[in-house]
């Protein structure tokens, strides 16, 4: 790579839109290095405008075809909150459930499909050799255990349709939960089998910068309760996020950026195990210690390895679910709109995301705002790629590329955006 | 049929990105079906995408013509296939993202002023700009209707839309009728395909796989308003997922 | 011979059927709230009123697997689907009974055996449960159907019991004798008082002269064509057949039969695009033509067994009776 | 017992190109034995199965005394008949039938006959034509009445030109004529004036797009026919052929089993034109 010179890489598909990186080095030392998210341009905040409550959640599951559960339990919780819906324990547990299916998916998806054919140096699954298929193998049966949960839960893996404020359309029947409890029992061992994989693999990556953390803390590992924790120490309420973390626009990016008292944080897999390890399933805790793996860190590369730990906690906690599980028939609770806001605070798969919307009198949206996680990281990954690209520069521009992909990759952005991430344009 | 792989490619205008990741929950059935397709460009499974050389047997394409990005790209796919299908509502009638189209017009030419990159005046389906020569519907489209779809093409047989409303399939489905519970459902006037999905759950169907020819939406309408449905909240239903007919233009007002 | 059959002792009663039949049929409530036929695996039995939806699926299902086709060689081996498990539906309503007296016409008596129909019909028993109140918007007593036909066993509710009579052989080889304990009583019939009423009196002829009558525009207006009716007829029978490949392999098909409704525009599409029954005022006189008027010209019945699902099915409240009646009403007017 | 929705196995034996879009198939039976028992009406028709396409009726193009071999002439208009289209020499189909009425020859002794068909409508009438061709001693005079777009969709020549040699009488006509067009132009209602037989003692046969048999029966009309003498083979959506499905359904008859051939008496009291 030369120490001097710029190149962009075009194309970057985003959650929610498109992405380029454009790199500016003078004697190898980064001057510039921009993520630039087209993301907004489907405007959802304004498309939310006027409608009824109850279609908030359809609309805004839309937003990513990949964590709609989150973004939809989001924009429950937000709901439930501004009318003073507590919907009943029952619920609240299916909604768990529905949440660590989504996680499984999304996990599982990113660790084969995305991030497994860097490690083998192919470009792709569809390259894989006999041998590796086997892996493959390992990453359908993970999702699979996630995918039949929300298809049970939501009635449809994307876009679910029966998750709504006030309680689900539909119950479960046991049988059908029973299917998935003895799936899920079959695919623990892969799960810790994938820990060790991943492990194995991060541990031969050694990019490290020190930067805070946010996530949801709480005694359960919950993805939807909790006080905000930053690494760096400050607890805030949930409600108060937007108080305490700074979004600002920058010039050539679509999607806002973040940081919390000036500086940049992360969110994700690698923060929720680095503020909450105590708080996962014992097994996960177990595996830990006995790989000798340490967190916190501030090793990016291992929140790949975090969402393979966060693997076996989601089968664990979901086993534990449906076995303690005892189904009581429930009708929807009944939702009497009220002028007022409502604030939901959730982690998604790739972090803590946040919704807010306030209504008139009669349920009708006035404003809505909605960060997600990828606008959080965003603003670290950028900091992380001036610190990284200089140690590269021994390796010919290719390669380079390829361990730039890494590392974006690590923080799983969103699996679409990671695919083909990088495609570099020089510039003279 | 015969052995020689089709090329397939898959691609991505503005949108969730669901309806790809749907197709790759076919797990199994969509390896099986690898032996017979050879996946020229793929958003999810690849990393770079091929030269553009190779000519594509089928291409499949989610998402809705935005920017002008879009547009391009997709002019570019149409150049490169001979056989185009709309995967999925964005793609196929502008889906989520033609609400920004029943916005007021203040608010959208707010929208176009603040985005970064040039979009275009409405979100549009594929079909407003390239012929478009399957429709593959829903929001995300469903999984088994894909799977049927490639097995009729690699066979050989013409691929045909089903003409029925999402009743005729909630009913084969043994469901009681939300509209007689005093739920409000578009099923009446969607196409069906998604196996009334929503109506199974118990819950309303939205329109995501777009409206039909012989919808009789005055009559649906007259029923919502009976159902004590204020303008309002008629509106937003009937634009949930697609264009506002005209037979209801009356429900339009400046917001 | 008569019997009474404990009404707590059902369950157990239906757990031997299943000792000795593939399938036991039941009338139950599904999640969404509707009433069908399924088969039984210990659910709650639902007795109160007819079924939302008749047990049609069992004799004309929505999608039945006809034949098989296997490449060989260069020839075809050609296998039909015949479904002879042994089954037995209980609960079904009188007008359920004459329903499928109805389609034997057809299927059976008609052009030769469609054995598709006939294997699943003769390896059925039917046990008949007696009204005791009308049904919402039923007309049986019209039509004729309010008593049971070709039935093997006929059940009716009497206090804490029910009271069993055996029609057939097949029917009493039924009765385990340590629930069924004979009895002297007999059968008493209560009178059904239907609110709906229709006349009858040369429907046939009536409703096709008044071809052009300005109810089937004005009712059609207001038709939705969402299949609601046709599909949760008992005796709507029309299809399509359709074949496809079995997926992944090269040398394998199958036909399938699948439910088809004439309220639907495709029904009448050819090559082409050319619809010969477009218009809905159209479709909505097919139906009730084809009930009241066509079949009886081919068969000697009516279509309709007046068990008056379709116009409770009918989100928008449609009802073949009233149009029926308006067409009879001026009928009578113009004779005079 | 059989099923009478059970396909009976049959070979392509020749196939012929008849126009670009236009095929005539001739097919046997593979079991010897339903050949030999199989016998047909002209304006009968046929369910051929292209197995994993679909089912669909065709009638029987052949002639009813040389069952051998049963001859089809299909357009390719969609999925089945395009699947059949691709077909070659020594493939197998499934055949059931023959189902419907056909024409009553036996009823037309004696009597002039006159054929009109408008484009694929020739290919149950060819049928008609061969009977009444072998039996010429029986009729009186004949006349064979042809319409279709272009020269390019003139069906049998060949046949044509034989029913010439017959002494037949046989015009043809074309909507858009190119320069080797000899024949007449315009729609087959406007051969009309070329007849020479009395309408009294003459039957119509007619075969082709409903809008051609709606005008050919109001002409015909003027010029004296009485409707019982004039028969017309109708096209509904079929499934079955054999009444179980409902869909050829029109009024009171069922076009698969109560037609496909019916008088123009019966039309009259059918809602034709239903909305
Ligand atoms: C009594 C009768 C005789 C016929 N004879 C001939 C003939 O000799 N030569 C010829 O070329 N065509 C004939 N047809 C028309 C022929 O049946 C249709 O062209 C054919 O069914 C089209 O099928 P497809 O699958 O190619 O088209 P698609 O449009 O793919 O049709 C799908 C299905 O619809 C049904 N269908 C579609 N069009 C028709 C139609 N017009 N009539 C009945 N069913 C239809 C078929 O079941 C078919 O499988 C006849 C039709 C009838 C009713
Ligand atoms: S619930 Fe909806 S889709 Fe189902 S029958 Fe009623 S209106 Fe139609
Ligand atoms: S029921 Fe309606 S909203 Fe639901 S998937 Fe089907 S078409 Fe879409
Ligand atoms: S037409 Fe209506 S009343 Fe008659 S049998 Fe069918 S559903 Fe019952």
């Amino acid at each position: 790579m030369h120490k001097t010179g710029c190149f962009s890489i075009k194309e970057i598909t985003k959650i929610e839109g498109h992405a380029n990186l454009d790199v500016e080095l003078k004697d190898g030392e980064v001057e510039k290095c921009q993520l630039k998210i087209y993301e907004g341009q489907r405007f959802f905040e304004d498309m939310l405008k006027g409608r009824h409550f109850s279609q908030i959640p359809l609309i805004v599951s839309r937003i990513c075809g990949l964590c709609n559960v989150s973004h939809l339990n989001t924009s429950i919780e937000a709901i439930e909150n501004a009318f003073d819906i507590n919907v009943s324990e029952q619920t609240n547990i299916l909604r768990d459930l529905a949440t660590n299916g989504e996680f499984l998916k999304s996990h599982a998806l990113h660790l084969f499909f995305l991030v497994l054919p860097d490690y083998f140096g192919k470009e792709s699954v569809l390259e894989f050799s006999k041998e590796e298929n086997k892996f493959l193998n390992w990453g359908l049966n993970l999702k699979k255990s996630g995918t039949d949960i929300v298809k049970l839960l939501g009635g449809r893996i994307y876009q679910t349709v029966g998750i709504r404020p006030g309680g689900f359309t539909m119950l479960p029947k046991q049988e059908q939960l029973d299917k998935c409890l003895l799936l899920l029992e079959k695919e623990r061992k892969t799960a810790i089998d994938t820990i060790k994989l991943f492990a194995s693999f991060s541990e031969k990556l050694s990019f490290e910068r020190k930067t805070d953390y946010l996530a949801l803390v709480d005694s359960n590992y919950s993805f939807v309760k909790g006080k905000l924790c930053f690494a760096s120490g400050k607890v805030i309420e949930e409600a108060d996020m937007l108080k305490h973390i700074e979004e600002f626009i920058v010039p050539y990016s679509n999607a806002a950026q973040t940081s919390f008292e000036g500086k940049s944080f992360r969110v994700g897999s690698l923060a929720r195990i680095n503020l909450n390890q105590k708080a996962l399933e014992p097994a996960a805790q177990d595996i830990i210690r006995e790989l000798g793996l340490s967190f916190p860190n501030n090793k990016i590369y291992h929140n790949n390895t975090a969402q393979a730990i966060e693997l076996l906690h989601l089968i664990d906690s979901s086993i534990r679910i449906i076995k303690e599980l005892k189904l009581e028939k429930e009708p929807m609770q009944e939702i009497k709109p009220k002028e007022c806001v409502g604030i939901g605070v959730t982690e998604a798969p790739r972090g803590t995301l946040y919704h807010q919307y306030s209504f008139d009198e009669k349920g009708f949206v006035k404003k809505a705002n909605i960060v997600v996680p990828t606008n959080q990281n965003n603003h670290t990954i950028e900091e992380d790629l001036k610190e990284f690209i200089p140690t590269l520069l021994d390796l010919p521009q290719e390669k380079a590329n390829l361990e730039i992909e890494k590392l974006v990759r690590a923080y799983d952005p969103c699996i679409s955006c990671a695919t083909h991430f990088l495609k570099v344009n020089w510039k003279k | 049929m015969e052995k020689k792989k089709v090329k397939v490619g898959f691609f991505s205008l503005t949108c969730c990105e669901g309806c790809e990741f749907a197709v790759l929950d076919l797990e199994e059935k969509l390896l099986k079906a690898f032996d017979y397709l050879e996946i020229v460009e793929s958003r999810v499974l690849m990393e770079k995408i091929k030269p553009a050389a190779v000519k594509l047997d089928i291409a499949f394409v989610e998402g809705s013509v935005i920017s002008k990005h879009d547009l391009d790209k997709l002019n570019y796919i149409r150049e490169k296939t001979d056989f185009l299908v709309a995967l999925g509502s964005c793609a196929a009638i502008a889906g989520i993202n033609g609400i920004r189209n029943s916005l007021p017009e203040g608010i959208q030419e707010r929208m176009r002023q603040k985005a970064i990159t040039p979009v275009k005046e409405k979100a549009y389906p594929l079909s407003s700009f390239v012929k478009v020569d399957y429709i593959l519907n829903g929001c995300s489209v469903n999984e088994l209707e894909f799977l049927d779809f490639l097995n009729k093409v690699l066979h050989g047989v013409i691929p045909k839309l089903e003409e029925v409303p999402v009743c005729f399939e909630c009913k084969l489905k043994g469901n009681a009728c939300l509209l007689l519970k005093g739920i409000l459902c578009l099923g009446p006037v969607t196409y069906a395909g998604c196996g009334a999905l929503c109506p199974s759950q118990n819950a309303q169907c939205i329109g995501c796989r777009g409206f039909t020819k012989d919808a009789n939406f005055d009559s649906l309408d007259n029923l919502f308003k009976e159902m004590k449905q204020s303008k309002k909240e008629r509106f937003n239903l009937f634009t949930y997922f697609n264009p506002l007919p005209k037979e209801l233009s009356v429900l339009k007002e400046e917001k | 011979m008569n019997y009474l059959l404990k009404k707590e002792n059902l369950p157990k009663f239906l757990e031997l059927l299943k000792k000795k039949f593939d399938q036991v049929i039941v009338p139950v409530k599904n999640e969404t709230g509707a009433t069908c036929f399924q088969p039984y695996s210990g659910q709650e039995i639902f007795l109160e009123a007819r079924t939302d939806f008749s047990a049609k699926e069992f004799f004309r299902p929505a999608k039945e697997k006809t034949f098989s086709f296997k490449k060989k060689n260069s020839s075809y081996e050609i296998k039909p689907e015949y479904d002879t498990a042994k089954k037995v539906l209980f609960g079904v309503r009188p007008c359920g009974t004459h329903a499928l007296n109805t389609l034997d016409e057809l299927f059976i008596k008609f052009f030769g055996e469609d054995q598709f129909y006939s294997n699943k019909r003769k390896n059925t028993t039917i046990i008949a449960f007696q009204c005791n109140k009308a049904c919402e918007n039923g007309f049986c007593a019209s039509m004729g159907t309010s008593k049971a036909i070709g039935h093997d066993l006929l059940f009716i509710e009497r206090g804490n019991d029910f009271f069993v009579r055996a029609e057939t052989e097949k029917g009493t080889s039924l009765l385990d004798s340590a629930l069924f304990k004979h009895t002297s009583d007999s059968e008493y019939s209560s009178k059904i008082n239907c609110e709906n009423e229709l006349d009858t009196e040369d429907i046939e002829e009536n409703l096709f002269s008044n071809f052009n009558h300005s109810v089937w525009k004005e009712e059609s207006e207001r038709c939705l064509s969402c299949t609601s009716c046709t599909q949760s007829c008992p005796t709507c029978y029309c299809y399509t057949s359709n074949d496809e490949f079995v997926f992944g392999s090269d040398n394998e098909s199958e036909r399938f039969r699948v439910l088809d409704s004439c309220q639907l525009q495709r029904f009448t599409k050819v090559a082409g695009n050319h619809l010969f029954r477009p218009s809905r005022e159209g479709r909505l006189r097919q139906f009730v033509l084809h009930k009241f008027s066509y079949y009886k010209k081919h068969h000697c019945i009516h279509l309709c067994v007046g068990c008056g699902r379709c116009i409770t099915a009918c989100p928008v409240k449609i009802s073949l009776v009233d149009i029926a009646n308006k067409i009879q009403k001026h009928s009578l007017e113009e004779s005079k | 017992m059989i099923t009478p929705e059970k396909p009976e196995l049959a070979e392509i034996i020749s196939i012929s190109q008849d126009t670009a879009d236009t095929k005539t198939f001739e097919v046997k039976f593979v079991d010897k034995s339903v050949g030999k028992k199989f016998k047909f009406r002209p304006g009968q028709f046929m369910m051929i199965s292209v197995f994993g396409f679909g089912e669909v009726p065709i009638s029987i193009s052949s002639s009813p005394y040389k069952t051998n071999s049963i001859k089809f002439t299909i357009v390719n208009v969609g999925n089945v008949t395009n699947a059949l289209h691709q077909l070659k020499k020594g493939a197998k189909i499934g055949l059931r039938g023959a189902f419907g009425t056909g024409f009553p020859l036996q009823k037309f002794r004696k009597k002039n006959i006159l054929f009109v068909s408008g484009g694929c409508g020739l290919a149950p009438l060819r049928s008609a034509i061969y009977a009444v061709q072998e039996k010429k001693s029986e009729f009186g005079k004949i006349s064979v009445l042809f319409g279709c777009k272009t020269p390019e969709n003139v069906l049998f020549d060949k046949d044509m030109k034989q029913w010439q040699k017959e002494k037949f009488q046989v015009l043809s006509t074309v909507d858009n004529p190119n320069k080797n067009w000899k024949g007449n132009t315009g729609v087959v209602t406007g051969l009309f004036k070329h007849l020479t037989f009395p309408p009294e003692t003459t039957i119509v046969m007619m075969c082709g797009p409903s809008i051609m048999i709606h005008f050919s029966l109001i002409e015909l009309r003027k010029k004296g026919f009485k409707d019982e003498q004039m028969f017309a083979s109708l096209e509904r959506l079929m499934q079955c052929g054999v009444g179980y499905c409902s869909h050829c359904n029109i009024g009171n008859k069922y076009t698969c089993i109560n037609g496909p051939v019916f008088t123009a008496k019966d039309l009259e009291k059918l809602p034709m034109k239903e909305n």
